[in-house]
């Protein structure tokens, strides 16, 4: 069987391409991006930078688990899904998301099904630096 | 009859218990539900997180789950992966 | 005021990181590409390429109307449409549809609005090639 | 009055005309619909397409738009970008 997801977590800045080329396929006509990126504010206030953490093995396998799900529910082709950890500057791009599908559809329903259940599920943290004070994100009202 | 188990603190966990790595002293049989109170009696702050959830063995664990000095347990704090 | 749209029509390959780093931008948390691909089979028959012909101005201009009402309907920043046109082979791109938004959720329905309504309005035509003769593709049932 | 009026052909619409470029002969004050009705008697194959829609001069004209010699007139059959 030809493997259908690919799971990274990098500290190395991630490529579209690489995942555009991880899910391109010849009977695919539709391919799905999503690509988040560190925003320069939050709630009015600069953001300096962005720090990752994950529970490695089990982030690893939360994405996986999600990109499964999203196989059997949309019936899409293939999906890579490239996570960050560690330092991010403004601009740099925390995860990519790509799905690749017969239809587009699907991979539109797919690929926004992975990105809001990775951010409910998957054991990775992100610390907001700001210039007098730093957050964890949502952990706290 | 008491067990150590050891709970591994990820975000804003780790802030609160003071460190990665914690020993616990649990009675043997206790569940998640019951390391989930002792954490929140012991640390009053877990009171102000959204949420609190107790990985076991790189699983989500329900709250009936029993825990043994064996398992791997990690505190999961609410997550903002993306 | 800052360009915040991009179309083009092109005889050259298409690049993803090239509509990418146009609707980068600091303030932007998401960004959602539709990228087209020319798939190896249409309803069972072999595909062997494709011929792509617009009616350029007018493919352009109505590309230009599109992403105006995107930016406007769904609150989004930048939009870049890249179009092919001449000759494809199978896995080439037809077209890649680049949304950037403070948030994703308006960047998925944005850039689905866009391929959407690409799809309905743009003067642009397909020949689909195959071993046995070829057909200009939803001309007739 | 007559007029003569060029129309630009593309996609199938060329295989029916039979070039990119034709000329046709319309009543003075002729509108889209006009034109439409005249193409679809003159190449019974119009009447098979899924659509036909006539841009004037880069627009989608509606039916009842008066068409002049000055005009650019584009044949546009059922379109398939993406």
């Amino acid at each position: 069987m030809v493997e259908n997801i690919e799971i990274i977590l990098s500290n190395e800045p991630l490529s579209l391409s690489v995942c555009q080329s991880f899910v391109e396929d010849p009977a695919a006509g539709g391919i799905v991006h999503f690509v988040g990126a560190v925003r320069n504010h939050t709630k009015g206030k600069t953001v300096i930078r962005l720090d990752f953490e994950a529970y490695e093995p089990m982030a690893i396998s939360e994405m996986q688990k999600i990109a499964e799900q999203a196989i059997q529910k949309f019936g899409v082709m293939k999906i890579a899904i490239h996570h960050r950890v560690g330092t991010l500057e403004i601009g740099e791009l925390p995860v990519i998301i790509a799905v690749s599908s017969a239809h587009r559809k699907a991979a539109f329903e797919a690929c926004q099904y992975c990105i809001d259940t990775l951010k409910e599920t998957v054991p990775i943290w992100k610390k907001e630096i700001f210039e007098d004070g730093e957050v964890w994100v949502s952990a706290t009202p | 009859m008491a067990m150590k188990i050891k709970v591994l603190c990820f975000g804003i966990t780790r802030d609160i218990l003071g460190g990665f790595e914690k020993e616990i002293e649990l009675p043997e049989g206790a569940s998640v539900a019951f390391l989930k109170q002792r954490l929140t009696d012991e640390y009053p702050q877990f009171q102000k997180l959204n949420s609190l959830r107790i990985a076991v063995n790189e699983e989500y664990g329900n709250e009936e789950l029993v825990i043994t000095e064996q398992d791997e347990i990690v505190l999961i704090p609410p997550v903002s992966g993306g």
